[in-house]
């Protein structure tokens, strides 16, 4: 697993350059500011407004890489100095000065900005000096470098005299990663290449994306010669991929957790054997196979093991702790009999949003509906736009059933992810515990993994706090894990990958690196 | 002038059914469940200063009247405001301009195939009325207006394009020629469609005609089969085809949907779909009123073509004289 | 007096024009398959079509599932005869609202006139500037309400057609000399309606009953093919046509085969509509 | 000389039956041949067979050669030279025989010979020319389009197309059936001219004697699909070789006199295929024997030119004689002694309101101050030319339509306007005025038995039994069973009479009533209307275009012109001596009408 090595039989990459590529995505992004936490947007923005550091996947821990800045100084918990490469110019051949930077920071804490939940504990950035910047945390966070270290830096001047617009055709940023914007319609967006770029240029001289909604038709588009590369939303079509004529297709493991939710601080979900009847209900090895094809792990608790790395002794003792777990796959007698025990022995009716397009949601619920008919239970799936989804899952007033897809974080720590499911204060409204849960073991547990509080706590405790979380998890069954996904990415003949971009490479624009011809 | 009083009078009649059309498209869309707020918000977090930043944007706190009100005053000017799910800086009015003119290409290629082939098959049909060549026409016509439109355009695209590969299977194509053989399988699937329809109305049209006295009249004049083709059968059977050009659109605005839909087309009508997917209520409010637009325009343009066409109507007025 | 009764010219004609032709004798025997489909294809599937065995995933077809699986392992085939309820239902309800409203309201205009044809008139007016499709996308897609609104929706944007077409055969009827010595004998203009107007319009009353009904099932299928029609779950051969789309590799079948029965029931429909039309419509202009 | 046109045995067949048999005529140059014959009777489809343009699914056989070229099985292309050249036709209807998107000059430039359609200018002087000849003003009516022109107008612009090609045979086919009696008169005086000015052969198809007798030189009378007698007019007139002749010229109403019985041919005309191995007559024959049936005979040549197809005809030829002459003898018409007006119409104006294109209303005054009325037991005639607003009047007394101002009274109710009426006045008006349509076709619902139809009249008023009233209008009790498919015209237009006085109504208004029926029932079907007038006591308004029609069935005639009155009187004087010139004009043209005619039919 993890982010190295390239499939078998990729014809073997040359030196040459590329004078255009492109690529598919599924929807224009909304803005191009890159203040988003959209993979679809940063897959974007990242090669025009870069970061400051860029997290890359190694050992299945995360690690950061200098990028805009050559290093990061924690001086305490609760601030960061980051050192700013000299020399560097935006497109526009303006210099990058530390206030950009500062700004840049702090226009992602905004509180109209998409990002601004991750900031919460913000304090400040300022320009501590030339070529310095400090950040400041309103308490000990673990990973506030992490956090901010993904950030685009963008170009203040322009950023300010666009208030309104900015992000959008008329005002698209100026960055200093190795491309500039050229021009966006609602079909494409074009980059065309940054004269002042500091670092080594990509192959790839321009770059342009363009909208594709669905696979059927971007595997079309690829088999025409349309478009040189594709993610891959559906894993299950990654076979159809390879048919096409030269094409190779590209996975990597990511840290990415899917998983069901139930309510249960409302019913019927706050009643554990409706839960376990539920969980009893799924066919996880089944939809494994009809969803992803394969591409795609069980996922034993709420995140995959790396997720831990930030805690856990050694990766054997994790693992192990994870084997204990319980595990619930289909059986409908056992079903069958928690739902008895339960205050709707019956049945009952629930509705579950999904994200409209998500393949393997939609599959997953069909599944649950026709495992739970039996029972009695009427499942009504119900495919919502992703906007929606989000805000109905935010706001903590969805039906109680919900398919949480591909949540990922470039933490490899508790405090990255996992925290936000659980607990009293992730149980308000923008905050991630969907499920309402939390108990004593939790409250007692939590501030060992919670990122405000967690900088006061050794290793070994917080290894303990996570276990006993964890544990309570499987036991409790707020969430039901499922899956892992891999990212897969499709390259037309001619085109090579020099290694499998992971999730992290995509958000911070070193997929492009990774790009190379083969003629 | 009396053509001048008539077009007034159409076009007046026109603007009412346009202004009828706007407000029932704005009112439905402000039913809406769940506000376009919720949409807008998207994954942010819902703080009262970005609800306040996108009310103020979007003028969403505004009482339904005012916000129509001003969203009609935006809209005369051909400004129909900020898409909320893609940022072009001309906003909605950009968007359509963007993908109008593929929508009208493909269009104009259709009509052209379709009386290319439509109103030839249909009189050949018409004029030899229960042979075999009608009967193959009108089987085929009967089964191109009944087999909906997807269903037709996946066959064409996964028989000519990927199995035989004789046309490619995505994008729009850079210059004339380019952009001629890439649109040829969607605008075959969208005149297929409108073909069936043409090629029925004509074959009804010319039978009627050829059943007229006056054909028989001009045949046994000794009149050359050719005058009596153009001048009697066709002249005659295009005032019914071309009163229908009306329905005939409305037909080929709900074929587009799947053509665009299937061939991934960047055009009106799949920006229409996307809009609907993705909630984006000003770019539906624009596409319906642009798309009610062109429908007014074009039973106008009928109706003054009947004018021209036909003798009859153009003088109606001092008839008896 | 002596009277020879004669024999009326037109019935030697419509001797001839009686005889089915062999494509609509075909149509009609489709059609009755599907509607045997649609009411019993449930019980006759060989596979409950829910069942689900997710290790067969997208299996090309074979000897136990004839037309191979799909991306859950269902039975295609099962899917496809199950489906069909879903697929004729919603045009049924469409045509069968249409032809009662419609029918009713276009008789009355037709005969009554004044005021309640000029409202219809208007409102047939302003539906026909809709592109039918269009609205319902909008509607459903943005107001939401799933597949009967659609049908909802697609009735009420069918009616002005039917409207239309009824009004138009009633006016010619009502024209007709039989009916004005029904009304010089002073019969109540109900039983006028009923009793004559109705079974001379009844023709093409049920040939724009089939002509709706394949109008409806395009629309319908159509909405399911863009997700907006059949909620997921329910076998229904437009939705089946566009998950099948993006397997079409794997396994074919699952979208050629919906895709070409609604061609085939659509066509079935409309070559019956038209001969049922051509056979015996008396009056009113086709759609 | 050889003949011009030689027909020999032509058989017309459609797919599964025989429309013409055995036909065969010649016709020489500048002869005029008249085809006479009931409706169904061949008529059309033997003039088309003689161009070579039947319609699709009909088939010719024997020989029809035009100058020595045989026409039958050659090819469009050959046929085309000869086309408008050698011979042309015209057809019934003038309405429909011009291509409504096209001028009249240009109608008649594109039938004119190649050479003279080269030079634009030589083109404008030929239409010029042509249109004159056709007593068109070329100037004004060149640049016409059809529909703004009259019908009689339009008939004489495509005679003029038709002999733009200066044919050496034209034929007309009804070609003045849809015009109005004056207009008619016109054409015909027209073709007449034309055929002697030019010395062209004319075949003339019409079901009307009358209108043969004054323009042909010869007669052909088809029935069933076969020809019975072929004879000089002259000689036909004076003694018809073929009783179904007889019974023909008998049936025909005088328009000079009242004749006491009007004489009609029993039962109605069979198909073709019924009769392919009998006489067609034999079935409607009162001389008819056993040797009728046995087989088919063949028009025979008896002497001077006349052939007749009656194998009896030497046997009977006396009683034929005898019978031509003493029947249709006037008939002293006995003053009516009328009663209370039953029908008083004052001031009637009524004016139809049509939408014309773009929402504009547009209105058409169809009737203009008309008073008259109907007397209880007396006949009252409505006489006038298409579109003279009879049917309007008809309507509005029914109830059918409202008079846009004026009153009208049936009896002691006020009905002018039929929206104010109680339920009970309704009912009322019911019983008082009842109406038979013209078209028999469309004059009973296709979907009800007759017995259901007239089971429905007796609800509404009346008494009786669908029976009785079967027998009283002359049919057969077990026809209550039968749909209106499986009758015949005049079958049909009895059940109407039977539904129309089923309710005993004090006023029958008869809309044309025998216009659409062949002469041998229009007879039956007006001497029912006298019966029911003489046994129920009826009052009849009778509304007709044909003026020995009125002379036969009213004691009083109101003449109507664009909707207004120009005369009314009684009948008798109306017709013998007209004050106003409206009315001249119409007795004038009726044909072969004038006293002279008489004369020469009754002088044998
Ligand atoms: N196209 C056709 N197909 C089948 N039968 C036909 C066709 N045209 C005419 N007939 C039949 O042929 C017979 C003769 O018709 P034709 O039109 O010659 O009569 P006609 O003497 O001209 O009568 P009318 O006075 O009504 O014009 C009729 O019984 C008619 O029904
Ligand atoms: N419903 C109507 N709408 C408009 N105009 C009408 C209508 N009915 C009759 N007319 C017009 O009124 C005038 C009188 O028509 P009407 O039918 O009374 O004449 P008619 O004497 O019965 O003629 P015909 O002998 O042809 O039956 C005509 O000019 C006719 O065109
Ligand atoms: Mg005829
Ligand atoms: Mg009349």
């Amino acid at each position: 697993t993890g982010g190295s090595g390239t499939p078998a039989g990729a014809a073997p990459a040359t030196e040459s350059d590329i004078p255009s590529f492109t690529y598919a995505i599924p929807a224009m992004p909304t803005s191009l500011t890159g203040i988003t936490t959209k993979v679809q947007t940063q897959l974007i923005t990242s090669l025009v407004t870069e970061p400051l550091e860029r997290v890359s996947l190694n050992e299945g821990t995360a690690q950061l890489q200098p990028n805009l800045a050559t290093s990061a100084r924690q001086v305490d918990p609760q601030t960061l100095v980051y050192t700013l490469r000299s020399g560097v110019k935006f497109s526009d051949g303006t210099p990058l000065t530390a206030d950009d930077v500062a700004w840049s920071i702090k226009a992602a804490a905004a509180k109209t900005a998409e990002t601004a939940g991750n900031m919460a504990g913000f304090a400040g950035a300022t320009a501590s000096g030339p070529g310095e910047v400090t950040v400041k945390w309103a308490f000990p966070s673990v990973n506030m470098r992490e956090t901010v270290s993904e950030l685009p830096v963008l170009e203040a001047a322009f950023a300010t005299a666009h208030p309104d617009d900015l992000g959008t055709s008329a005002a698209l940023p100026v960055g200093s990663g190795p491309y500039a914007y050229q021009s966006q319609t609602s079909q494409d967006i074009s980059l065309k290449p940054n004269p002042n770029y500091w670092g080594t240029r990509p192959k790839a001289q321009n770059v342009k994306f363009t909208v594709i909604a669905d696979g059927a038709s971007a595997q079309l588009a690829m088999r025409s010669d349309s478009i040189q590369g594709s993610g891959i939303a559906d894993l299950k079509t990654t076979t159809q991929w390879q048919g096409i004529n030269g094409t190779t297709v590209y996975t990597a493991q990511n840290l990415v957790s899917d998983l069901l939710s139930m309510d249960t601080s409302k019913p019927p979900f706050n009643d554990l054997h409706v839960r376990q009847a539920v969980a009893y209900s799924i066919d996880r090895k089944g939809i494994l196979a009809a969803a992803f094809g394969g591409n795609a792990e069980q996922l034993q608790t709420l995140v995959p093991i790396e997720e831990l790395a930030g805690v856990m002794p050694s990766q054997a003792e994790a693992q192990q702790f994870l084997d204990s777990l319980p595990q619930y796959e289909l059986d409908p007698a056992k079903a069958k009999a928690q739902l008895a025990q339960s205050a709707y022995p019956n049945g009952f009716s629930v509705t579950v949003p999904y994200i409209n397009g998500s393949n393997w949601s939609r599959l997953l619920v069909l599944n649950l509906q026709q495992n739970m008919k039996p029972l009695g239970v009427t499942i009504t799936p119900q495919p919502v736009p992703a906007g929606q989804w989000f805000q109905t899952f935010f706001s903590h007033q969805a039906t109680g059933l919900q398919v949480l897809s591909g949540f990922s974080t470039t933490t490899t720590d508790p405090a990255g992810l996992l925290f936000g499911f659980v607990g009293a204060a992730n149980m308000k409204p923008n905050l991630p515990n969907s499920a309402n849960f939390t108990n004593d073991v939790i409250e007692k547990n939590y501030p060992a993994i919670a990122p405000a509080t967690a900088g006061t706590y050794s290793k070994a405790d917080r290894w303990a706090a996570t276990k006993a979380i964890l544990t309570d998890v499987a036991h409790q069954l707020p969430y039901i894990p499922l899956f892992s996904e891999k990212t897969a990415y499709a390259l037309a003949k001619g085109y090579t990958f020099t290694q499998n971009p992971s999730l992290f490479d995509t958000l911070s624009g070193a997929w492009i690196d990774l790009l190379r011809s083969t003629t | 002038m009396m053509l001048l009083s008539f077009t007034a009078r159409r076009l007046a009649a026109a603007a009412v059914l346009l202004l009828v059309l706007s407000f029932g498209v704005f009112a439905l869309l402000a039913m809406t469940p769940g506000s376009p707020l919720q949409t807008l918000i998207g994954t942010r977090p819902a703080t009262p200063e970005l609800i306040e930043t996108l009310n103020a944007k979007y003028h969403l706190d505004q009482s339904f009247l005012t916000q129509y009100w001003s969203w009609l005053g935006n809209a005369v000017r051909f400004d129909f405001g900020q898409s909320i799910s893609v940022q072009v800086d001309r906003g909605v009015t950009g968007l359509i301009g963007d993908r109008l003119l593929l929508s009208l290409q493909l269009a104009v290629y259709a009509v052209i195939l379709v009386l290319g082939f439509g109103v030839p098959l249909g009189m050949a049909a018409g004029i030899r009325r229960g042979r075999t060549t009608d009967r193959t026409v009108s089987l085929l016509a009967t089964f191109g207006i009944s087999a909906p439109a997807f269903v037709l355009s996946i066959a064409l695209l996964y028989v000519f394009g990927v199995w035989l590969d004789w046309f490619p299977v995505f994008g729009v194509g850079e210059g004339f020629r380019d952009r001629v053989v890439h649109l040829t399988l969607p605008a075959i699937a969208l005149a297929g469609f409108l073909s069936a329809i043409v090629i029925r109305q004509t074959r009804a049209a010319t039978l009627t005609v050829m059943h007229q006295d006056y054909v028989a009249f001009a045949r046994i004049r000794g009149l050359s089969p050719f005058r009596v083709l153009v001048r009697y059968a066709l002249r005659n059977s295009a005032l019914p085809i071309v009163t229908s050009a009306g329905m005939l659109l409305i037909a080929a605005l709900s074929a587009d949907l799947f053509v665009e839909q299937v061939f991934s087309l960047p055009g009106v009508a799949s920006l229409l779909l996307q809009a609907v997917t993705d909630k984006d209520i000003p770019v539906v409010q624009g596409v319906a009123v642009l798309l009610g637009m062109v429908v007014v325009l074009v039973n106008l343009l009928v109706d003054l073509l009947t004018l021209v066409l036909d003798p009859r109507t153009r003088t109606s007025q001092n008839r008896g004289a | 007096m002596v009277a020879v009764s004669q024999v009326p010219a037109g019935r030697a004609r419509s001797a001839r024009r009686n005889r089915m032709p062999i494509t609509v004798r075909l149509a009609t025997g489709w059609l009755f398959v599907a509607v045997v489909l649609a009411v019993f294809g449930r019980r006759l599937a060989p596979f409950d079509p829910g069942e689900q065995n997710p290790l067969l995933s997208v299996s090309p077809p074979s000897g136990a599932h004839w037309l191979g699986t799909d991306q859950l392992g269902s039975d295609v085939l099962s899917e496809v005869m199950a489906g069909a309820g879903t697929a004729l239902l919603g045009p049924l309800c469409v045509a069968l609202g249409t032809v009662l409203l419609g029918g009713a309201l276009g008789l009355l205009a037709g005969y009554r006139g004044g005021l309640i044809d000029s409202l219809t008139n208007r409102f047939a007016d302003l539906m026909y500037a809709l592109p039918g499709l269009l609205v319902i996308v909008v509607v459903i897609g943005v107001v939401g309400g799933g597949y009967w609104v659609a049908v909802a929706v697609l009735t009420v944007l069918t009616l002005p057609g039917e409207i239309r077409l009824c009004r138009s055969a009633t006016q010619v009827q009502a024209r007709l000399p039989y009916v004005e010595a029904a009304r010089t004998l002073g019969l109540p203009a109900a039983r006028i309606m009923r009793r004559h107007i109705l079974p001379n319009i009844m023709p093409t009353v049920i040939a724009t009953f089939l002509l709706d009904f394949v109008g409806a099932l395009v629309s319908l299928s159509g909405l399911s093919y863009l997700g907006l029609g059949a909620p997921p779950g329910i076998p229904d051969w437009g939705a089946l046509l566009q998950t099948g789309q993006n397997l079409l590799t794997d396994n074919p079948m699952i979208s050629l085969v919906p895709g070409a029965l609604i061609a085939l029931t659509a066509t079935s429909v409309t070559l019956l509509g038209d001969w049922l039309y051509d056979r015996y419509s008396v009056g009113g202009t086709r759609p | 000389m050889n003949p011009l046109l030689t027909v020999q045995d032509l058989h017309v067949q459609a797919a599964h039956r025989t429309l013409v048999r055995d036909v065969s005529f010649d016709l020489r140059a500048g002869e005029t041949l008249g085809i006479v014959g009931e409706s169904g009777s061949g008529k059309t489809v033997t003039a088309r067979s003689i161009v070579a343009m039947l319609p699709e699914g009909l088939r010719a056989s024997g020989t029809v050669a035009f100058d020595g070229i045989p026409l039958l099985g050659k090819r469009e292309r050959e046929l085309r030279p000869l086309r408008g050249t050698r011979f042309g036709m015209v057809m019934q209807d003038p309405f429909t025989t011009l291509n409504p998107l096209q001028t009249t000059g240009e109608h008649i430039r594109e039938s004119l010979p190649r050479a003279l359609q080269r030079s634009r200018s030589t083109a404008q002087a030929e239409v010029a020319r042509r249109l004159a000849e056709v007593g068109l003003d070329p100037a004004d009516i060149a640049k016409r389009y059809p529909f703004q022109l009259s019908g009689g107008m339009r008939q004489r612009v495509a005679i003029a197309a038709a002999l733009a090609g200066d044919p050496e045979l034209l034929i007309a086919d009804e070609p003045t059936t849809a015009l109005d009696a004056t207009t008619q008169a016109e054409i015909l005086g027209l073709l007449r001219k034309l055929q002697t000015d030019r010395g062209m052969a004319l075949i003339l198809i019409t079901h009307d004697l009358r209108v043969t007798f004054s323009v042909c030189d010869r007669v052909l009378v088809m029935y069933a699909g076969s020809v019975l007698e072929d004879a000089p007019s002259a000689a036909m007139t004076r003694a018809p070789r073929h009783p179904y002749t007889l019974g023909l010229l008998l049936a025909e109403p005088p328009v000079s006199h009242v004749v006491a019985r009007l004489n009609s041919i029993p039962g109605s005309v069979p198909l073709a295929d019924e009769i392919a191995d009998t006489c067609a007559f034999t079935a409607r024959c009162e001389w008819a024997r056993p040797v009728c049936s046995a087989g088919r005979p063949s028009l025979t040549v008896i002497d001077g030119g006349r052939s007749s197809a009656c194998l009896r005809i030497a046997e009977i030829g006396q009683e034929v004689d005898v019978r031509q002459t003493t029947l249709g003898e006037p008939a002293t018409s006995a003053p009516v002694n009328a009663g209370d007006p039953i029908l008083t119409v004052t001031g009637l104006h009524k004016v139809h309101r049509t939408s014309g294109l773009g929402g504009r209303a547009r209105t058409t005054p169809a009737v203009a101050d008309v008073s008259f009325e109907v007397k209880q037991g007396e006949s009252v005639g409505l006489v006038g030319e298409s579109g003279s607003g009879k049917t309007t009047i008809a309507r509005c007394v029914l109830g059918l339509a409202t008079p846009t101002s004026g009153t009208i009274r049936l009896g002691p109710l006020d009905v002018s306007d039929p929206r104010r009426l109680t339920r009970s006045q309704r009912r009322q008006a019911t019983q008082l005025v009842q109406v038979v349509f013209q078209d028999p076709y469309a004059s009973l619902n296709p979907m009800l038995t007759i017995g259901a139809t007239l089971g429905e009249a007796l609800t509404a008023g009346g008494g009786g039994t669908v029976a009785e009233l079967l027998r009283q209008v002359g049919l057969p009790a077990p026809y209550a069973r039968r749909k209106p498919a499986a009758l015949s015209g005049g079958e049909r237009q009895r059940v109407a009479i039977a539904r129309a006085i089923a309710v005993r109504p004090k006023l029958l208004i008869c809309d044309e009533a025998v216009a659409a029926l062949d002469v041998s029932v229009q007879a039956q079907i007006l001497e029912l209307l006298r019966e029911v007038r003489r046994t129920q006591g009826t009052s009849l308004l009778f509304i007709t275009h044909d003026l020995a029609v009125v002379r036969q069935m009213t004691d009083r005639a109101v003449v109507l012109r664009r909707g207004e009155v120009v005369e009314a009187g009684r009948t008798e004087t109306l017709l013998d001596s007209p004050t106003h010139p409206y009315t001249a004009s119409l007795v004038a043209s009726v044909p072969g009408g004038q006293p002279e005619a008489v004369n020469r039919a009754h002088g044998a």
